[in-house]
Protein backbone atom coordinates (compact mmCIF):
# COMPACT_ATOMS: atom_id res chain seq x y z
CA UNK A 1 0.00 0.00 0.00
CA UNK A 2 2.63 2.34 0.42
CA UNK A 3 3.36 2.46 -3.44
CA UNK A 4 -0.57 3.87 -3.70
CA UNK A 5 0.56 7.58 -3.77
CA UNK A 6 3.04 6.97 -6.14
CA UNK A 7 0.18 5.48 -8.56
CA UNK A 8 -1.67 8.61 -8.13
CA UNK A 9 1.31 10.58 -8.90
CA UNK A 10 2.89 9.11 -12.16
CA UNK A 11 -0.95 9.06 -13.24
CA UNK A 12 -0.58 12.58 -12.86
CA UNK A 13 2.56 13.45 -14.68
CA UNK A 14 1.77 11.45 -17.65
CA UNK A 15 -1.56 13.41 -17.79
CA UNK A 16 0.01 16.64 -18.06
CA UNK A 17 2.45 14.90 -21.08
CA UNK A 18 -0.69 13.54 -22.60
CA UNK A 19 -3.07 16.54 -22.72
CA UNK A 20 -0.07 18.98 -23.49
CA UNK A 21 0.91 17.16 -26.86
CA UNK A 22 -2.73 16.87 -26.89
CA UNK A 23 -3.47 20.31 -27.27
CA UNK A 24 -0.45 21.17 -29.07
CA UNK A 25 -2.09 18.16 -32.24
CA UNK A 26 -5.54 19.80 -32.19
CA UNK A 27 -4.25 23.40 -32.38
CA UNK A 28 -2.39 22.13 -35.62
CA UNK A 29 -5.17 20.47 -36.99
CA UNK A 30 -7.16 23.54 -36.94
CA UNK A 31 -11.01 23.92 -35.85
CA UNK A 32 -12.72 22.01 -39.18
CA UNK A 33 -12.06 18.33 -37.70
CA UNK A 34 -14.70 15.60 -37.82
CA UNK A 35 -15.61 14.12 -34.58
CA UNK A 36 -14.18 10.62 -35.66
CA UNK A 37 -10.83 12.35 -35.83
CA UNK A 38 -11.04 13.51 -32.79
CA UNK A 39 -11.96 10.61 -31.37
CA UNK A 40 -9.26 9.04 -33.08
CA UNK A 41 -6.71 11.17 -31.39
CA UNK A 42 -7.73 11.22 -28.19
CA UNK A 43 -7.77 7.26 -28.52
CA UNK A 44 -3.99 7.57 -29.71
CA UNK A 45 -2.87 9.94 -26.93
CA UNK A 46 -4.45 7.49 -24.14
CA UNK A 47 -3.12 4.84 -25.90
CA UNK A 48 0.09 5.47 -26.11
CA UNK A 49 0.10 6.14 -22.30
CA UNK A 50 -1.77 3.61 -20.73
CA UNK A 51 0.08 0.79 -23.00
CA UNK A 52 3.81 2.45 -21.49
CA UNK A 53 2.21 3.39 -17.84
CA UNK A 54 0.69 -0.89 -17.70
CA UNK A 55 4.06 -2.65 -17.13
CA UNK A 56 5.48 0.10 -14.40
CA UNK A 57 2.02 0.32 -12.74
CA UNK A 58 1.57 -3.03 -12.71
CA UNK A 59 5.26 -3.34 -10.47
CA UNK A 60 3.94 -1.22 -8.19
CA UNK A 61 1.27 -3.54 -7.45
CA UNK A 62 2.97 -6.85 -6.16
CA UNK A 63 0.47 -8.36 -3.50
CA UNK A 64 3.92 -8.59 -1.59
CA UNK A 65 3.18 -11.93 -0.47
CA UNK A 66 6.77 -13.13 -0.09
CA UNK A 67 8.84 -10.33 1.03
CA UNK A 68 11.52 -10.16 -2.01
CA UNK A 69 8.29 -9.49 -4.14
CA UNK A 70 7.76 -6.42 -1.33
CA UNK A 71 11.27 -5.43 -1.88
CA UNK A 72 11.72 -5.19 -5.65
CA UNK A 73 7.82 -3.36 -5.22
CA UNK A 74 9.58 -0.60 -3.22
CA UNK A 75 12.74 -0.45 -5.42
CA UNK A 76 10.38 0.41 -8.58
CA UNK A 77 8.43 2.89 -6.48
CA UNK A 78 12.00 4.75 -5.71
CA UNK A 79 13.28 4.21 -9.08
CA UNK A 80 9.86 5.67 -10.79
CA UNK A 81 9.66 8.33 -7.70
CA UNK A 82 13.79 9.39 -8.81
CA UNK A 83 12.89 9.02 -12.51
CA UNK A 84 9.69 11.08 -12.63
CA UNK A 85 10.69 13.45 -10.11
CA UNK A 86 7.72 12.46 -8.46
CA UNK A 87 8.77 13.00 -4.96
CA UNK A 88 7.89 16.92 -4.58
CA UNK B 1 -31.83 21.54 -30.66
CA UNK B 2 -31.40 19.58 -27.26
CA UNK B 3 -28.71 17.85 -28.61
CA UNK B 4 -26.58 20.84 -29.81
CA UNK B 5 -27.38 22.61 -26.46
CA UNK B 6 -25.71 19.42 -24.39
CA UNK B 7 -22.27 19.90 -26.82
CA UNK B 8 -21.92 23.53 -26.68
CA UNK B 9 -22.55 22.81 -22.20
CA UNK B 10 -20.02 20.04 -22.79
CA UNK B 11 -17.97 22.24 -24.48
CA UNK B 12 -18.11 25.39 -22.25
CA UNK B 13 -17.87 23.19 -19.57
CA UNK B 14 -14.09 22.01 -20.71
CA UNK B 15 -13.31 25.19 -20.77
CA UNK B 16 -14.22 26.10 -17.13
CA UNK B 17 -12.50 23.20 -16.20
CA UNK B 18 -9.27 24.31 -18.00
CA UNK B 19 -9.18 27.45 -16.43
CA UNK B 20 -10.03 26.13 -13.10
CA UNK B 21 -13.09 28.08 -13.16
CA UNK B 22 -14.07 25.03 -11.16
CA UNK B 23 -18.11 25.92 -10.22
CA UNK B 24 -18.75 27.33 -13.26
CA UNK B 25 -17.79 23.97 -15.00
CA UNK B 26 -19.64 22.04 -12.85
CA UNK B 27 -23.07 24.42 -13.92
CA UNK B 28 -22.26 23.46 -17.19
CA UNK B 29 -21.29 19.82 -16.41
CA UNK B 30 -24.94 19.43 -14.60
CA UNK B 31 -27.27 20.90 -16.94
CA UNK B 32 -25.39 18.49 -20.15
CA UNK B 33 -25.99 15.45 -17.58
CA UNK B 34 -29.48 16.30 -17.55
CA UNK B 35 -30.10 17.16 -21.36
CA UNK B 36 -27.94 13.97 -21.60
CA UNK B 37 -30.30 11.92 -20.31
CA UNK B 38 -32.81 13.45 -21.76
CA UNK B 39 -32.24 12.66 -25.31
CA UNK B 40 -30.76 9.23 -23.59
CA UNK B 41 -27.27 10.41 -25.45
CA UNK B 42 -25.11 7.53 -23.09
CA UNK B 43 -21.64 8.72 -24.27
CA UNK B 44 -22.14 12.03 -23.64
CA UNK B 45 -23.84 11.15 -20.54
CA UNK B 46 -20.57 9.80 -19.43
CA UNK B 47 -18.69 12.89 -20.85
CA UNK B 48 -20.71 15.06 -18.55
CA UNK B 49 -20.67 12.61 -15.31
CA UNK B 50 -17.08 12.47 -15.99
CA UNK B 51 -16.91 16.72 -16.02
CA UNK B 52 -18.70 16.99 -13.17
CA UNK B 53 -16.51 14.26 -11.46
CA UNK B 54 -13.62 16.34 -12.23
CA UNK B 55 -14.75 19.34 -11.44
CA UNK B 56 -15.35 18.64 -7.75
CA UNK B 57 -12.01 16.22 -7.29
CA UNK B 58 -10.38 19.71 -8.33
CA UNK B 59 -12.19 21.22 -5.45
CA UNK B 60 -10.99 18.87 -3.05
CA UNK B 61 -14.91 17.87 -2.74
CA UNK B 62 -13.27 13.93 -3.51
CA UNK B 63 -16.39 11.70 -1.94
CA UNK B 64 -19.05 14.03 -4.28
CA UNK B 65 -16.56 13.49 -6.94
CA UNK B 66 -16.58 9.67 -6.27
CA UNK B 67 -20.31 9.74 -6.72
CA UNK B 68 -20.00 11.20 -10.18
CA UNK B 69 -16.87 8.89 -11.14
CA UNK B 70 -19.05 6.13 -10.04
CA UNK B 71 -21.63 6.97 -12.58
CA UNK B 72 -19.46 6.55 -15.51
CA UNK B 73 -18.59 2.96 -14.27
CA UNK B 74 -23.06 2.48 -13.97
CA UNK B 75 -23.27 4.04 -17.43
CA UNK B 76 -20.88 1.76 -19.20
CA UNK B 77 -22.75 -1.54 -17.28
CA UNK B 78 -26.25 -0.38 -18.11
CA UNK B 79 -25.17 0.40 -22.48
CA UNK B 80 -22.36 -2.71 -22.80
CA UNK B 81 -20.07 0.62 -23.66
CA UNK B 82 -17.76 0.85 -21.63
CA UNK B 83 -15.29 4.01 -22.97
CA UNK B 84 -14.58 6.23 -20.23
CA UNK B 85 -14.04 2.81 -17.52
CA UNK B 86 -10.07 2.76 -17.05
CA UNK B 87 -10.30 6.31 -16.44
CA UNK B 88 -12.97 6.13 -14.05
CA UNK B 89 -11.55 3.62 -12.06
CA UNK B 90 -8.36 5.71 -12.37
CA UNK B 91 -10.24 8.93 -11.17
CA UNK B 92 -11.89 7.09 -8.05
CA UNK B 93 -8.45 5.58 -6.93
CA UNK B 94 -6.92 9.11 -6.86
CA UNK B 95 -9.92 10.29 -4.93
CA UNK B 96 -9.46 7.37 -2.52
CA UNK B 97 -5.69 8.25 -2.19
CA UNK B 98 -6.76 11.24 -1.22
CA UNK B 99 -9.18 10.41 1.41
CA UNK B 100 -5.92 8.50 2.87
CA UNK B 101 -8.52 5.11 2.25
CA UNK B 102 -5.30 3.57 0.41
CA UNK B 103 -6.58 -0.17 1.25
CA UNK B 104 -9.96 0.80 -0.84
CA UNK B 105 -7.66 3.66 -3.35
CA UNK B 106 -5.36 -0.29 -4.51
CA UNK B 107 -8.46 -2.12 -5.20
CA UNK B 108 -9.58 0.81 -7.70
CA UNK B 109 -6.23 1.03 -8.70
CA UNK B 110 -5.93 -2.55 -9.35
CA UNK B 111 -9.21 -2.44 -11.96
CA UNK B 112 -7.53 0.39 -13.72
CA UNK B 113 -4.69 -1.24 -14.23
CA UNK B 114 -5.68 -4.54 -15.58
CA UNK B 115 -7.53 -2.42 -18.25
CA UNK B 116 -4.57 -0.37 -19.40
CA UNK B 117 -3.80 -2.93 -22.39
CA UNK B 118 -7.01 -3.37 -23.36
CA UNK B 119 -8.19 -0.05 -25.73
CA UNK C 1 28.19 2.47 -19.95
CA UNK C 2 26.27 -0.54 -18.93
CA UNK C 3 23.02 0.99 -19.25
CA UNK C 4 23.32 1.24 -22.70
CA UNK C 5 21.90 -1.33 -24.04
CA UNK C 6 19.04 -0.95 -21.78
CA UNK C 7 18.47 2.59 -23.36
CA UNK C 8 18.14 0.75 -27.07
CA UNK C 9 15.65 -1.81 -25.35
CA UNK C 10 13.51 0.83 -23.55
CA UNK C 11 13.46 2.77 -27.04
CA UNK C 12 12.41 -0.43 -28.83
CA UNK C 13 9.47 -1.18 -26.91
CA UNK C 14 7.99 2.22 -26.43
CA UNK C 15 8.50 2.62 -30.25
CA UNK C 16 6.72 -0.71 -30.84
CA UNK C 17 3.85 0.96 -28.56
CA UNK C 18 4.01 3.83 -30.52
CA UNK C 19 3.50 2.36 -33.95
CA UNK C 20 0.92 -0.13 -32.95
CA UNK C 21 -1.30 2.72 -31.56
CA UNK C 22 -0.32 5.55 -34.29
CA UNK C 23 -1.79 2.84 -37.07
CA UNK C 24 -4.58 2.25 -35.42
CA UNK C 25 -5.27 5.70 -35.18
CA UNK C 26 -4.66 6.04 -38.94
CA UNK C 27 -6.80 3.06 -39.72
CA UNK C 28 -9.71 4.85 -37.99
CA UNK C 29 -9.02 7.92 -39.54
CA UNK C 30 -9.39 6.26 -43.21
CA UNK C 31 -7.68 7.54 -46.16
CA UNK C 32 -8.63 10.71 -46.62
CA UNK C 33 -6.72 12.45 -44.35
CA UNK C 34 -4.58 15.71 -45.13
CA UNK C 35 -0.60 15.78 -45.12
CA UNK C 36 -1.04 18.15 -42.21
CA UNK C 37 -3.58 16.05 -40.18
CA UNK C 38 -1.06 13.54 -40.86
CA UNK C 39 2.00 14.84 -39.37
CA UNK C 40 0.31 16.35 -36.59
CA UNK C 41 -0.86 12.63 -35.36
CA UNK C 42 2.47 11.93 -35.90
CA UNK C 43 4.05 14.62 -33.99
CA UNK C 44 1.69 14.10 -31.24
CA UNK C 45 2.79 10.18 -30.80
CA UNK C 46 6.44 10.86 -31.16
CA UNK C 47 6.25 13.47 -28.39
CA UNK C 48 4.13 11.84 -25.92
CA UNK C 49 6.96 8.79 -26.06
CA UNK C 50 9.93 11.27 -26.17
CA UNK C 51 8.47 13.25 -23.13
CA UNK C 52 7.56 9.98 -21.11
CA UNK C 53 10.49 8.74 -21.23
CA UNK C 54 13.09 11.70 -20.88
CA UNK C 55 13.33 11.29 -17.03
CA UNK C 56 13.77 7.91 -17.11
CA UNK C 57 16.58 8.01 -19.74
CA UNK C 58 18.06 11.02 -18.07
CA UNK C 59 18.45 8.81 -14.99
CA UNK C 60 20.03 5.91 -17.39
CA UNK C 61 23.00 8.52 -18.05
CA UNK C 62 24.11 9.46 -15.06
CA UNK C 63 27.75 10.14 -15.31
CA UNK C 64 28.78 7.74 -12.46
CA UNK C 65 31.28 10.17 -11.32
CA UNK C 66 30.68 9.54 -7.48
CA UNK C 67 29.67 6.04 -6.69
CA UNK C 68 26.19 6.52 -5.12
CA UNK C 69 25.10 7.76 -8.60
CA UNK C 70 26.68 4.99 -10.16
CA UNK C 71 24.22 2.64 -7.51
CA UNK C 72 21.37 4.44 -8.39
CA UNK C 73 21.54 4.48 -11.72
CA UNK C 74 22.33 0.78 -11.83
CA UNK C 75 19.32 0.60 -9.56
CA UNK C 76 17.06 2.31 -12.00
CA UNK C 77 18.57 0.40 -14.96
CA UNK C 78 17.02 -2.92 -12.58
CA UNK C 79 13.86 -1.14 -12.36
CA UNK C 80 13.34 -0.40 -15.63
CA UNK C 81 14.66 -3.73 -16.79
CA UNK C 82 12.15 -5.49 -14.35
CA UNK C 83 8.65 -3.08 -15.48
CA UNK C 84 9.21 -3.44 -19.13
CA UNK C 85 10.32 -6.83 -19.47
CA UNK C 86 13.35 -5.34 -20.90
CA UNK C 87 15.36 -8.07 -19.67
CA UNK C 88 15.06 -10.71 -22.42
CA UNK D 1 5.21 13.93 -61.26
CA UNK D 2 8.42 13.83 -60.34
CA UNK D 3 7.21 14.72 -56.43
CA UNK D 4 4.55 12.24 -57.01
CA UNK D 5 6.70 9.18 -58.16
CA UNK D 6 9.09 10.53 -55.14
CA UNK D 7 6.02 10.28 -52.57
CA UNK D 8 5.41 6.86 -54.02
CA UNK D 9 8.32 5.63 -53.59
CA UNK D 10 8.27 6.76 -50.43
CA UNK D 11 5.25 4.93 -49.24
CA UNK D 12 6.04 1.66 -51.19
CA UNK D 13 9.27 1.63 -49.49
CA UNK D 14 7.48 2.21 -46.09
CA UNK D 15 5.17 -0.76 -46.88
CA UNK D 16 8.25 -3.22 -47.61
CA UNK D 17 10.08 -1.87 -44.32
CA UNK D 18 6.21 -2.97 -42.20
CA UNK D 19 6.33 -6.52 -43.91
CA UNK D 20 10.38 -6.23 -43.38
CA UNK D 21 11.00 -6.86 -47.32
CA UNK D 22 14.37 -5.11 -46.72
CA UNK D 23 16.29 -5.25 -50.02
CA UNK D 24 12.99 -3.89 -51.97
CA UNK D 25 12.79 -1.68 -49.34
CA UNK D 26 16.18 -0.65 -49.36
CA UNK D 27 15.65 -0.36 -53.54
CA UNK D 28 12.64 1.99 -53.25
CA UNK D 29 13.91 4.54 -50.58
CA UNK D 30 17.52 4.70 -52.73
CA UNK D 31 15.20 6.07 -55.79
CA UNK D 32 13.21 7.85 -53.77
CA UNK D 33 16.39 9.72 -51.93
CA UNK D 34 17.72 10.50 -55.63
CA UNK D 35 14.65 12.05 -57.01
CA UNK D 36 14.04 14.17 -53.27
CA UNK D 37 18.10 15.58 -54.69
CA UNK D 38 16.80 16.04 -57.73
CA UNK D 39 13.55 18.10 -57.04
CA UNK D 40 14.92 19.97 -53.76
CA UNK D 41 13.14 18.55 -51.20
CA UNK D 42 14.91 18.32 -48.15
CA UNK D 43 12.09 17.16 -45.99
CA UNK D 44 11.32 14.13 -48.22
CA UNK D 45 15.41 13.66 -48.48
CA UNK D 46 15.27 12.97 -44.67
CA UNK D 47 12.17 10.49 -45.02
CA UNK D 48 14.60 8.81 -47.97
CA UNK D 49 17.82 8.70 -45.76
CA UNK D 50 15.98 7.71 -42.72
CA UNK D 51 14.18 4.60 -44.88
CA UNK D 52 17.48 3.43 -46.09
CA UNK D 53 19.40 3.73 -42.68
CA UNK D 54 16.22 1.51 -40.98
CA UNK D 55 16.21 -0.82 -44.18
CA UNK D 56 20.07 -1.36 -43.69
CA UNK D 57 20.20 -1.79 -40.07
CA UNK D 58 17.04 -4.81 -39.82
CA UNK D 59 19.81 -6.14 -42.40
CA UNK D 60 22.80 -6.09 -39.13
CA UNK D 61 24.40 -3.91 -41.70
CA UNK D 62 25.60 -1.57 -39.16
CA UNK D 63 28.26 0.69 -40.57
CA UNK D 64 25.91 1.70 -44.02
CA UNK D 65 22.88 2.72 -41.42
CA UNK D 66 25.00 4.68 -39.58
CA UNK D 67 26.05 6.12 -42.70
CA UNK D 68 22.25 6.90 -43.95
CA UNK D 69 21.07 7.98 -40.40
CA UNK D 70 23.84 10.71 -40.39
CA UNK D 71 22.91 12.16 -43.33
CA UNK D 72 19.19 12.59 -41.86
CA UNK D 73 21.39 14.82 -39.35
CA UNK D 74 23.78 16.81 -42.45
CA UNK D 75 20.51 17.69 -44.47
CA UNK D 76 19.00 19.01 -41.15
CA UNK D 77 22.40 20.98 -40.79
CA UNK D 78 22.86 22.30 -44.32
CA UNK D 79 18.82 23.23 -43.89
CA UNK D 80 18.50 24.55 -40.61
CA UNK D 81 15.31 22.38 -40.12
CA UNK D 82 15.32 19.78 -37.74
CA UNK D 83 12.41 17.15 -37.74
CA UNK D 84 13.99 13.85 -37.14
CA UNK D 85 17.15 14.58 -35.59
CA UNK D 86 16.49 12.63 -32.41
CA UNK D 87 15.43 9.84 -34.24
CA UNK D 88 18.38 9.59 -35.87
CA UNK D 89 20.30 10.41 -32.77
CA UNK D 90 18.53 7.46 -31.21
CA UNK D 91 18.97 5.47 -34.59
CA UNK D 92 22.81 5.78 -34.58
CA UNK D 93 23.34 5.34 -30.98
CA UNK D 94 21.15 1.95 -31.50
CA UNK D 95 23.53 1.33 -34.40
CA UNK D 96 26.47 1.59 -32.15
CA UNK D 97 24.78 -0.27 -29.43
CA UNK D 98 24.54 -3.28 -31.84
CA UNK D 99 28.66 -2.51 -33.21
CA UNK D 100 29.77 -2.86 -28.87
CA UNK D 101 30.59 0.66 -29.37
CA UNK D 102 28.89 1.67 -26.23
CA UNK D 103 31.51 4.66 -25.52
CA UNK D 104 30.11 6.03 -28.93
CA UNK D 105 26.63 5.02 -28.48
CA UNK D 106 26.34 6.63 -24.94
CA UNK D 107 27.32 9.89 -26.83
CA UNK D 108 25.01 9.57 -29.33
CA UNK D 109 22.25 8.51 -26.76
CA UNK D 110 23.24 12.14 -24.75
CA UNK D 111 22.59 14.12 -27.85
CA UNK D 112 19.31 12.13 -28.18
CA UNK D 113 18.14 12.30 -24.51
CA UNK D 114 18.99 16.15 -24.36
CA UNK D 115 16.46 16.40 -27.40
CA UNK D 116 13.41 14.33 -26.14
CA UNK D 117 11.81 17.30 -24.51
CA UNK D 118 11.41 19.55 -27.21
CA UNK D 119 9.45 19.12 -30.09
Amino acid sequence: LETVPTIKKLRAYAERIRVAELDKCLSKMGDDISKKTRRAVDDLSRGIVNKLLHGPMQHLRCDGSDSRTLDETLENMHALNRMFGLET
Amino acid sequence: PKKEELLSRLKTGKNFLRNQDLEKAFTEFKAALELAQNVKDPIEEKKAARGLGASLQRQGKYREAIKYHSMVLQISEREGEYSGSTEAYGAIADCYTELGDLERAARFYDKYISRLESD
